[in-house]
């Protein structure tokens, strides 16, 4: 600041409440009336238009509070229960989870032999559950082979997290690889057992009947 | 197209526009491709895109490629394909029309260039409108705390729309892609060889093929064996090049041989 | 919240505008008309509320504004020079990355052979992973042509950065359609420039098997 700006006004009341409230809102912090002092124009008075600014939060759904000698914005009291929802923990689905609803999105209605002749190894009840309970797939109708398996298929709410219209909307082979999204490593050969590392192999050398 | 654009002398550029493609020509590099320099001559018309004389702007291109040769500059293909495809244009915008030709007449060859210059403009123009609007981050911004508030643990998994796709692409192609993971199983390293070697050499007083020198087992699988026969090769020269070895082949593939060298010369 | 609460009443639209206010206030990201309703009890008008909200926080420092189908407080812009403290640093964007994306926003749904009709080169595999990865683009559905080749769209995170409510709002889109630059003409199929850039199709080469 220079002295020059003291000889302009200050800007109306209003607008610096404006100022002091969208500074409260995008600071990491709590923010002192010392800062407020610095960042707003020279003749400004923060410390009432922080007053102001409080009383007009009085009563909404987020007030204006001190917190030592700063101030910070914050949501009502009252209303932390619907903050709750706010903190569920995300974490990545397994990697078997993952190859399970791939070949379901991919293949659907499938079931679950054939997911494991695709994976070559067996799906264990949990991953499948999972996924079920997550909403990601569901039960299609009855495959018309002897002994009627269920099939497996993806839901709109599968659809919607992916922002896919449809299943068919998923991005083929060339694709990914055209557009750079696979590291195509060329393997040295394919040895049985090279790709082990999976959690639920208990039954490797399936021949990978799908493989085409 | 008006009466302009059948003049009859049409090499003769004006000395600024020859000033004009010489100034271009330094910047070769600068351009995006044929269409993006069509587009820069066209800014000397000085007209709206519409109205573009695309004969001149043929004149023009096939002029700088002229002094591009003639400065010995290499140009892209695609530059050359254009070069033809507007000379192309320009005898068919000359001509007569051809009425036992089948295919869209030189006037709508033309009028489509001048559609795609003035689209690739369009772009330019609103691309540079759209990276000034006022931005989150920098003209506004989003709330600066992450707020805190008591934790209630509830998991929810989450894979992203890559994840499945990469998961399913190596299920896919487990025989040619395995994301990440170097198989080492089937590679033999030079280090290996290295190592195996000096503690054989002691032994080879006599030319020996390196082929013998593979480890057991190394030969009988093809990608096996060319992994160690690679790091066997390298291992020699490494060795040679230490000076503890030497190296021979009588002729093109012919065997390659190894002999410790012992201080005999 | 319970089965429970439709028995009762729902709270009066004051209070489901302080809700609404203190939902959008702690979440960094922008909150749907759906993830409203299913985080205020049974029988609230998110949407209404939503509407009030945003008269109320009109010419304040904070605004509500709409992103795609979700709803975000944001600062004013206005304000902007008041928060070099919290500006982040962007990155810079290459000519080529912003001009296929300015062509995915007005085009889209759009291919990667349509933007390199409209740019006369081919798009780089770096340029649009990239933009996928800054989350301001992802795949639409398929085009109906043959080969059903994969579109891009572009994304809420796209709209939130460039504070736009949805993609028609986009600068210029009506001036352009209306001059129908917006329309994919057919090319006679003799015009070059549009380079089929082809490279999905090859195959992972021998000469490749020793690289590392």
């Amino acid at each position: 600041m220079t002295d020059n700006d003291s000889l302009f006004a200050a800007p109306p009341m209003a607008e610096q409440e404006r100022m002091v409230e969208a500074v409260l809102f995008a600071s990491a912090g709590p923010v002192t009336v010392r800062d407020l002092e610095q960042r707003l124009p020279h003749g400004c008075d923060p410390a009432e238009a922080l007053m102001n600014l409080r009383a007009r939060y009085e009563g909404r759904g987020v007030r204006i509070v001190r917190v030592g000698d700063a101030w910070a914005m914050r949501t009502a009291p009252d209303l932390g229960w619907l903050m709750q929802k706010e903190t569920v923990e995300t974490r990545k689905l397994s990697r078997a989870a993952i190859e399970t609803l791939a070949i379901i999105a991919y293949h659907q209605p499938v079931t679950r032999a054939e997911i494991e002749e695709i994976r070559g190894v067996s799906v264990s009840r949990g991953t499948v559950d999972q996924l079920l309970e997550m909403e990601w797939i569901r039960f299609g109708r009855r495959k018309m082979t002897p002994g009627r398996p269920v099939t497996f298929v993806v839901t709109q709410v599968f659809l919607d997290h992916f922002g896919l219209e449809n299943a068919r909307d998923l991005p083929g082979l060339k694709e990914l690889r055209a557009a750079g999204l696979l590291e195509s490593r060329p393997a040295f050969g394919a040895l049985p057992g090279a790709t082990a590392a999976d959690d639920e192999d208990e039954a490797p050398g399936q021949s990978e009947l799908f493989e085409d | 197209m008006d009466d302009n654009d059948f003049d009859p002398i049409e090499d003769t550029l004006g000395v600024a526009d020859r000033l004009a493609a010489e100034a271009l020509i330094v910047d070769v590099d600068g351009f995006e491709g044929p269409l993006d320099l069509l587009l820069s001559l066209s800014r000397t018309q000085k007209v709206d895109l519409r109205k573009i004389s695309v004969l001149d702007l043929a004149r023009q291109y096939l002029g700088f490629v002229q002094q591009a040769k003639a400065l010995r500059i290499e140009l892209a293909a695609d530059y050359l394909v254009m070069a033809a495809w507007l000379a192309y244009l320009k005898s068919r915008l000359l001509l007569p029309p051809d009425p036992a030709e089948d295919g869209p007449s030189g006037e709508e060859l033309a009028a489509h260039l001048a559609f795609q210059l003035e689209r690739l403009q369009a772009m330019r123009d609103v691309a540079a409108r759209l990276m000034a609007r006022d931005r989150l981050g920098r003209d506004f911004f989003a709330r600066g705390q992450v707020q805190t508030v008591e934790r209630v643990r509830k998991v929810r998994y989450t894979a992203t729309l890559l994840d499945l796709m990469q998961g399913y692409a190596r299920l896919r192609t487990r025989d040619e892609f395995r994301p990440f993971v170097m198989d080492r199983d089937s590679v033999y390293t030079m280090e290996e060889a290295l190592g195996r070697m000096r503690g054989l050499l002691g032994f080879a007083g006599q030319w020996t093929d390196i082929a013998a020198w593979l480890p057991d087992g190394w030969d009988a699988d093809p990608v096996k064996w060319r992994s160690a026969t690679a790091a066997t090769f390298a291992a020699s020269l490494e060795l040679v090049k230490e000076g503890h070895a030497e190296i021979r082949q009588s002729e093109t593939f012919a065997p390659i041989e190894l002999r410790k060298r012992d201080g005999r010369e």
